[in-house]
């Protein structure tokens, strides 16, 4: 698999580090209730398709991916900035 | 035998080889399958479960049956194919899979046993006596299955890997491939053009085509010479590409030519991984053999394999050869041998509209019953409309069709497609992103039609690329229609093979049918078709053709099993080049590690770097001794020790002091500038990540420790929080841990021992414990930090690294007529134990603070990463098991770590378990054995007894629970 | 006072000579990492074109003439290290660069080494995953990537000639599989 | 029919023609008691032991494509019970116990080889590791033994001792572990759930699970619609799409496990070897082939196949390990999907719907499950109460943070196991 960092261009999967549906961007508020913090720690939607998720340029940039990708055949749509999907999120 | 004729062999130059011993003579430019037919040899390997004779059968990698073993000790090599192992002088291969001999094998009594040993058969019998499985009926199985063997010495092939990167791969140097190199290249686009043969041309090599004018294999070299001479264009013969993996890259397995692979360091395969950005495949097709009693006997073989060797290796595989078809190949086979001055006993030609213009005894309509010959094809039996006749003949060359090499195209888990009128599968078009399939591999039989469909792929590509084609002309070729009746197997008695190599037979797809075997898949799995070296690419679609017909299914749909990378077996040593030994990680060394060395420290693994264990002294035998003598010394004098793999990194910017207390538990934005403060780390599920301390160097300037083995994981983390959840604060991280090089020093003497260095002595009155700042070592500028990991008065005092050697021998000098010196790991270990300080042998993911005592550290006043799970109810409370000290108070006066913690009286079983221990150590300053561990309620249980007990080494001991700090409670010496 | 004596990280490594092929150490001077605060990129560049004569380099890209300082010349260069990150190699960091970017002395953190000599190219493509074709990474060019198993970064100072940078503990790692490279290549009769 | 030695003897006189279907294909009836999703190795040993312990026949396995073609089909064949952690302890304890009766239990030879398991360990942090673990199997009643660099030389002398990376220091053996014919387990459940009435039902995807007021009623299938008052998910690989059906968000995430095996060679490695600093494990089949695995590819997939730089890396790890196994030629990889859940161990619990079940999260531990895991579905299918060597598998432990199951020590959250 290959991914486009938008800082460095086109590497080898090895270059990156995953860490799992993006969800992990949304972190509740420190008050928010139990509920909360259970679905943004544990549950995930899974999806047999597209999906969001974390990538961190470890061996390259040191920076973090959001990859928008298909999981049934590992085709990459898109990649972001993490800090930039943020900026648009706030 | 060798014939006369015009293959390129013809002036090759002599070359010795042995097979089993013996002597014989082949020609530069021979395959071992080449050289042996050459020189008579028939039989050449022997079947997996039958242990039948069997011949070679292809002149390709597919080759099922002519499989040899070649070197000795770490250079053996079981299971090459004969049909690609390049003659060179001093070739000594071997036979395998038999005993005593390749001629007289004991096994081959399998072969009479057959009825007993049909499909699956082993899943209803060797089940009684139940203890037999293991002890006879097992290793029996074992022992009569594999093929070669290994040496079971370490490997000494010399392999590499590399990386390539082109606009465009193209997969197969045939007329097709060829022609889509040409038009890429003369584009201007990148090209890498791999073959897996020796030389260029695919199957122009082994037939007697024209193309151009000129014979197909002279085309070949002409366009692989304008090729080689393009700058653009990277020419890998010798090379198969095995897989075909995500984003455009593929891997492909390059053998080097024996005379380079001989030169010293030179190595004799590389592992390639090439990333292109569009590919061609025009891998050809594999010709498929057909089903009939005996199809197995050596001397049968594939029609296109007969034709390559009498074509380009002027060998005849028999002194007459009866040739058996459903297509025109067959004739095509006949013309070549009677060219070739072969005598062509038969031509039978399973097509009953078939005609003949060919001077040889032809049988319309008729197809081969059965093969006779047992270590070498003597007759056929055949069936004519008019009855059973029986040819002589010493090599039948069959052919059953075609199979286009669609294999690539499914490692995607792409599915080919049935064509009816080819009577095969082709690619699946998008099958594999970006590749597309040309000649025939995608089902275009005559050579014009592939010539033609090389340079349409190559358009395809260069439109892809942006690139535009050049006009190129076609050159002219047979343009002949494929015409082809499918037999899949002969109606008869006998056992008619599909999978040679694995001894499946009709007989056993047929019975995996009647079993409810009938997914394919599952007739895969019950029979093993398909399982073996080859992966099927002789058999498969014969298989389900079977059982299709068995099923009262069509082919399409009963659908096929799925090819799997890699293409041709890869040899573990090829790509794992770079894990032996050493290479399987980096090693990092401290700038302390020579001196170390040169002590005689035992250095050990820290992460990837290296620690000393301990630094022997003069007459001391045992690590104990020097451990103890360690620990005193830096409880009474002073110690020193490399502390410079802990990580460290530098934390700057307005909002830094914010995101050290989002990633801390607790508070950091309250430590005052030149000081010091331990720091908990809590992941986001509120367990324990790591632990250490934090310097404030400035306002808006934080220097972090790690521990070792968290190091790289606390800076992803770091730079997740920021980028990730706070991207808004103006903060900046680096990691500066190879930057310096840092030591403690530790002991009463420590203060003493450091003033005699520093440039400007230090007064505890400016320096009191957990403070820090700048200094100067001659004149070098340091950090110091007065923080202790020993209990006693330390500092630890970091240069630049360029000076680590230096201040390490000055140190050490300079400690020693102090009473003190180095002391290592063990020692370390020893002593915060005894300070009930925390490691990860404490903090293994699994602990929480409330569980080591420290969950009033989370701080109530803000959030923090973790702070939330953390407070679910299960994360605290008496159920958890909670950091305690232990100390042996029974006869038993040793501690075990990982020992479980029982009652005393309470039974040593799962059920009544209430925590283990987790380090433990002989103390030379309490003089007893000292140990930490997790109990359950612990804290509420300081004074209690309990029982530990390891049932590995069989140590039962009593010990009292205590509080984890053991030594210096109040922490007086450490303040000083 | 005592003498401290310095040690570089490749000493006693290098020179390594196989076929055309050499690597050596190279002194790039004092080496700082700067990473620009929020919003102060364009005051960073210029404050570094005042006070060391060269612009803030771009992504993948170096400033200054680093084959020069590579090769001893006591002039300042910069090569990008990394997300918002470049290094600022051959100058003490002029102070007023503080404002505008966090500074982090590394001289003493990298090994650097250089590796030159027909087939370098070659040798460096047995090792990193990174596509080192002319025309895809020219000379000055630089990439933060992988070197067989350690993180690295890698500049082009010609076609065959490469600056390569690892963590200095790591030196001993960096020349044993660089070396072995070499040996492989040379064999083929590639270097 | 049953099978024996003599029976083989006797087809094989008599040309195999009276061999039988090992199974029955069921087509769908429109009610069930219970229907089980899922015809891999816990849905049809689910089936088995609800038929065999609990008498309960009216029940259905449905399965979308072939039975046995998921993980049970796809794996390394290990059979270990080393776990150390309240849970996971009791569960493998009692599933090595199923598979010590297998063959006779079910008539079916699945190639049951307690040939032995040695997990090496390489420092004195993984030493003391492994005694912990080896007393907490010893405490369990099953076999520890704790071997010292020179045990692990006598049994697997072809290691890389004198210059590996990362040095042998020791190793755990638990003798009663090894391998099992994976497709066989698969194919012995399904004739004997079979045999007992259970329906068999291959190509019968489910597309929808009917809900009634918070009870389940039935499930759609691509067949119709099928009634049943129970319903269990067993689905491992695709339970977050089934569960989907019902409405609920699973802690799971679904991952690719490489395995490969090499061309076959004649014996030369005996036990199970796993290696504790690569993430490598390698036993070699009763036809000759290395079997071995690494680490997950690391990123969400379904699409049950790899890349080079895992493969690369586990090949590696094996050069590091056994540098004797260089020679032999990797003749095939796949790849796997697993149930990722975010500490690594499963669960096996009722649903907040009513008469549904769920038995999901096998991580890379569901092979040697297979048994212990229907036996345990299958009583709380029928019971309505979990089996006391599963009580502790439930779904709501994330939720309360109570009895997490985090064997690697890494953290209870996704991704990191």
């Amino acid at each position: 698999m290959r991914i486009t960092c938008p800082i460095c261009g086109e590497r080898d999967r090895r270059e990156f580090y995953y860490v799992g549906d993006a969800v992990a961007l949304e972190r509740p508020d420190a008050d928010a209730p139990p509920e909360a913090w259970h679905g943004y720690i544990h549950l995930r939607d899974n999806p047999c398709g597209v999906t969001r998720d974390l990538w961190y340029h470890e061996q390259g940039c040191a920076a973090w991916l959001v990859v928008t990708r298909n999981t049934a055949t590992h085709e990459v749509l898109g990649v972001a900035l993490a800090s930039d999907e943020k900026g648009e999120a706030r | 035998m060798r014939i006369g004729g015009e293959g390129p062999i013809g002036r090759g130059r002599r070359i010795g080889f042995t097979f089993d011993g013996r002597a014989y003579q082949g020609l530069a430019g021979d395959t071992l399958a080449s050289a042996l037919l050459a020189n008579g040899v028939r039989v050449m390997g022997r079947s997996f479960k039958y242990h039948r004779p069997r011949g070679v059968m292809t002149a390709g990698s597919e080759e099922p049956n002519a499989l040899v073993t070649v070197g000795r000790g770490g250079l053996q090599e079981p299971n090459l194919r004969a049909t690609q192992l390049e003659l060179h002088e001093g070739l000594a291969a071997r036979s395998q899979n038999r005993w005593p001999s390749l001629t007289f094998d004991i096994l081959a009594l399998n072969d009479l046993a057959s009825p007993f040993f049909g499909a699956g058969f082993y899943y209803k019998t060797f089940m009684w006596p139940r203890a037999f499985w293991e002890r006879v009926y097992e290793p029996m199985i074992r022992r009569a299955a594999g093929l070669g063997a290994l040496s079971g010495a370490p490997s000494d092939l010399r392999v590499e890997k590399a990386w390539a990167h082109c606009d465009l791969l193209v997969i197969g140097a045939g007329p097709a491939g060829l022609m889509a190199a040409l038009t890429a290249a003369r584009a201007g686009a990148d090209v890498i053009i791999a073959d897996e043969d020796t030389r260029p041309g695919g199957r122009l090599n082994a037939e007697t085509i024209e193309v151009d004018g000129v014979p197909g294999r002279d085309w070949a070299a002409e366009i692989t010479a304008e090729l080689s001479g393009m700058d653009n264009v990277r020419v890998m013969t010798r090379t198969t590409v095995t897989g075909a993996y995500d984003g455009g890259t593929y891997g492909a397995l390059e053998r080097l030519a024996p005379e380079v692979a001989a030169r010293p360091g030179a190595p004799r395969e590389c592992f390639w991984r090439i990333v292109a950005r569009r590919a061609v495949l025009a891998a050809g097709a594999l010709e498929r053999p057909i089903a009939f009693a005996n199809n197995d006997r050596p001397g049968v073989m594939m029609a296109g394999a007969v034709r390559a060797y009498v074509n380009r290796w002027c060998v005849s595989p028999g002194r007459s050869v009866a040739v058996f078809g459903n297509n025109s190949d067959a004739h095509r086979t006949v013309a070549d041998l009677l060219a070739a001055g072969v005598h062509v006993s038969a031509l039978i030609d399973a097509r009953h509209d078939a005609t003949c213009s060919l001077d040889v005894p032809f049988y319309p309509g008729a197809q081969v019953s059965n093969a006779h010959g047992r270590c070498g094809l003597e007759a056929v039996s055949i069936l004519t409309p008019s009855g059973e006749e029986k040819i002589e003949a010493e090599c039948l060359a069959m052919s059953g069709g075609w199979n286009p090499s669609v294999h690539l195209t499914c490692h995607m888990n792409g599915r080919p497609d049935w064509r009816e009128d080819i009577a095969a599968f082709v690619p699946r078009p998008g099958a594999v992103p970006g590749l597309v399939a040309a000649g025939v591999a995608r089902g275009d039989f005559s050579t014009r039609a592939c010539l033609q469909g090389g340079v349409a792929a190559a358009r395809e590509a260069l439109t892809a690329l942006g690139r535009t084609a050049p006009e190129i002309d076609i050159p002219g070729a047979e343009d002949s229609r494929y015409d082809i009746t499918p037999i899949w197997s002969v109606p008869g008695r006998g056992r008619a093979w599909l999978d040679f190599q694995n001894d499946v037979t009709v007989k056993d797809v047929r019975l995996a049918a009647q079993e409810n075997f009938r997914s394919v898949e599952h007739m895969k799995r019950y029979t093993t078709q398909g399982m073996a070296p080859d992966q099927g690419k002789n058999s498969n679609v014969n298989a389900l053709a079977v059982l299709a017909d068995a099923t009262g299914r069509a082919i399409a749909e009963t659908g096929t099993t799925t090819f799997r990378p890699p293409y041709v077996p890869v040899s573990i040593a090829a790509m794992g080049v770079g894990g032996r030994g050493k290479g399987f990680a980096p090693q990092r060394l401290t700038t302390s590690h020579e001196l170390s060395v040169a002590r005689g420290a035992p250095m050990i693994e820290a992460g990837l770097w290296y620690r000393p264990s301990y630094f022997p002294a003069p007459g001391e035998s045992h690590w104990r001794q020097s451990c103890d003598r360690e620990v005193l010394m830096v409880r009474n004098a002073v110690g020193v020790t490399d502390v410079s793999t802990l990580g460290k990194i530098d934390i700057q910017g307005p909002d830094a002091a914010a995101l050290l207390d989002l990633v801390y538990a607790n508070t950091f934005s309250t430590l005052k500038p030149g000081r010091v403060r331990y720091g908990l780390m809590l992941r986001e599920d509120g367990h324990v990540m790591d632990d250490g301390t934090t310097a404030r160097l400035g306002e808006n300037q934080y220097l972090m420790t790690t521990t070792t083995a968290a190091a790289g994981l606390v800076m992803r983390h770091l730079e997740f929080v920021h980028q990730c959840l706070r991207p808004d604060w103006d903060v900046r991280m680096v990691s500066v841990t190879e930057n310096w090089a840092q030591f403690a020093i530790a002991g009463p003497k420590s203060a003493e021992l450091l003033n005699g260095l520093l440039d400007a002595p230090v007064a505890d009155a400016d320096w009191p414990f957990m403070s820090c700042g700048p200094v100067s070592v001659g004149g070098v500028g340091a950090r110091l930090f007065r923080i202790s990991f020993s209990g006693e008065r330390g500092y630890e005092l970091a240069v630049p690294a360029r000076y680590g050697e230096a201040l390490f021998r000055e140190l050490v000098a300079r400690a020693e007529p102090l009473g003190g010196g180095p002391y290592g790991m063990e020692a370390l270990n020893v002593l915060r134990i005894e300070k009930g300080f925390i490691t990860h042998a404490e903090i293994h993911g699994r602990t929480t603070a409330f569980d080591i005592g420290m969950g009033g550290m989370v701080s109530k006043a803000k959030d923090c990463i973790g702070k939330a799970a953390a407070a679910r109810p299960g994360l605290s409370g008496e159920e958890r098991e909670q950091l305690v000290g232990l100390k042996p108070v029974g006869t038993v006066k040793m501690l075990v770590p990982g020992a479980h913690l029982f009652e005393e009286g309470a039974e040593a079983v799962s059920d009544n378990s209430q925590g283990y221990i987790t380090s433990a150590a002989f103390s030379p300053t309490l003089g007893h054995f000292l140990g930490l561990g997790f109990l359950r309620n612990g804290r509420a249980r300081h004074g209690q007894r309990v029982r530990m007990v390891d049932h590995l080494k069989g140590v039962v001991a009593i010990c009292e629970v205590q509080d984890p700090v053991q030594y210096d409670r109040d922490g007086g010496r450490m303040r000083g | 006072m005592v003498e401290l004596a310095p040690k570089s990280p490749l000493a006693g490594l290098v020179p390594v000579t196989v076929g055309r092929m050499t690597l050596t150490e190279v002194d790039l001077g004092r080496l700082t990492s700067v990473a620009p605060y929020r919003g102060r990129d364009e005051g960073l560049s210029e404050a570094l074109k005042a006070a060391h004569g060269i612009a803030a380099p771009e992504p993948g890209r170096v400033t200054g003439r680093v084959a020069a300082r590579a090769s001893g010349r006591d002039e300042a260069c910069a090569i990008w290290f990394g997300q918002r990150m470049f290094l600022l190699a051959g100058a003490d960091p002029d102070p007023a660069l503080a404002q505008y970017a966090a500074l982090s002395d590394q001289s003493d953190g990298w090994a650097c080494a250089r590796i030159q000599g027909r087939g370098a190219t070659q040798v460096l493509a047995r090792l990193t995953p990174i596509d080192l074709r002319p025309a895809a990474f020219r000379r000055g060019h630089t990439a933060r990537t992988e070197l067989q198993h350690m993180a690295a970064s890698i500049t082009r100072l010609g076609e065959d000639d490469y600056l390569i940078l690892v963590f200095r503990a790591l030196a001993g790692t960096l020349v044993q599989d660089v070396r072995q490279a070499m040996q492989g290549v040379a064999a083929r009769g590639g270097g | 029919m049953r099978f024996s030695g003599l029976r083989v003897l006797r087809e094989g006189l008599t040309g195999n023609r009276g061999w039988q279907a090992h199974w029955r294909d069921a087509t769908p009836r429109p009610e069930y008691d219970v229907i089980i999703i899922g015809g891999g190795g816990h849905g049809l040993s689910t089936a088995y032991y609800l038929a065999k312990n609990h008498g309960l026949t009216n029940v259905a396995v449905l399965e979308k494509g072939w039975i046995g073609g998921g993980n049970v089909g796809r794996n390394t064949t290990i059979v270990r019970a080393n776990y150390f952690l309240p849970g996971n302890s009791e569960f493998y304890s009692h599933s090595l116990k199923l598979w010590e009766g297998l063959e006779a239990d079910l008539n079916y030879n699945v190639m049951h080889s307690q040939r032995g398991q040695i997990s090496l360990f390489h420092s004195d942090a993984q030493r003391d590791a492994a005694v912990r673990r080896g007393n907490a199997m010893r405490n369990q009643g099953d076999d520890a033994i704790l071997l010292d660099r020179e045990g692990v030389r006598r049994h697997l002398p072809y290691l890389d001792f004198d210059n590996a990376r990362f040095p042998i220091y020791g190793g755990l053996l638990q003798p009663r572990a090894g391998t099992a014919r994976h497709d066989a387990v698969a194919w012995g459940y399904a004739r004997g759930a079979s045999e007992r009435g259970v329906d068999i039902i291959q190509n019968c995807e489910v597309t929808g699970i009917d809900i009634d007021r918070g009870k389940v009623t039935g499930v759609q299938t691509t067949r119709g619609a099928i009634k049943a008052g129970k319903v269990a998910i067993v689905v491992a690989g695709r339970s977050s799409q089934v569960a989907a059906m019902a409405g609920m968000r699973l802690p799971i995430e679904s991952h690719v496990l490489q395995a490969f095996v090499t061309e076959g060679l004649k014996p030369c490695i005996n036990h199970v070897v796993s290696f504790g600093m690569g993430h490598f494990y390698i036993s070699q089949s009763d036809k000759g082939g290395l079997v071995f695995g690494g680490d997950l590819d690391f990123h969400a997939s379904y699409a049950a196949r790899g890349n080079l730089p895992m493969v690369e890396h586990v090949m590696e790890a094996g050069m590091a390990l056994m540098p004797m196994i260089g020679n032999a030629r990797v003749l095939r990889s796949w790849g796997g999907i697993m149930d990722m859940s975010p500490d690594g161990s499963p669960v096996i619990d009722r649903t907040h719907i009513e008469g549904l079940y769920l038995n999901c999260g096998w991580c890379y531990g569901g092979f040697k499950a297979v048994p212990g895991s229907g036996w345990s579905m299958a009583h709380l299918v029928a019971t309505g109460e979990p089996h006391k060597a599963a009580a502790r598998y439930r779904l709501d432990r994330f939720e309360t943070g109570r009895g997490l199951m985090d064997e690697e020590g890494t953290g209870a959250q996704h991704n990191l196991h």
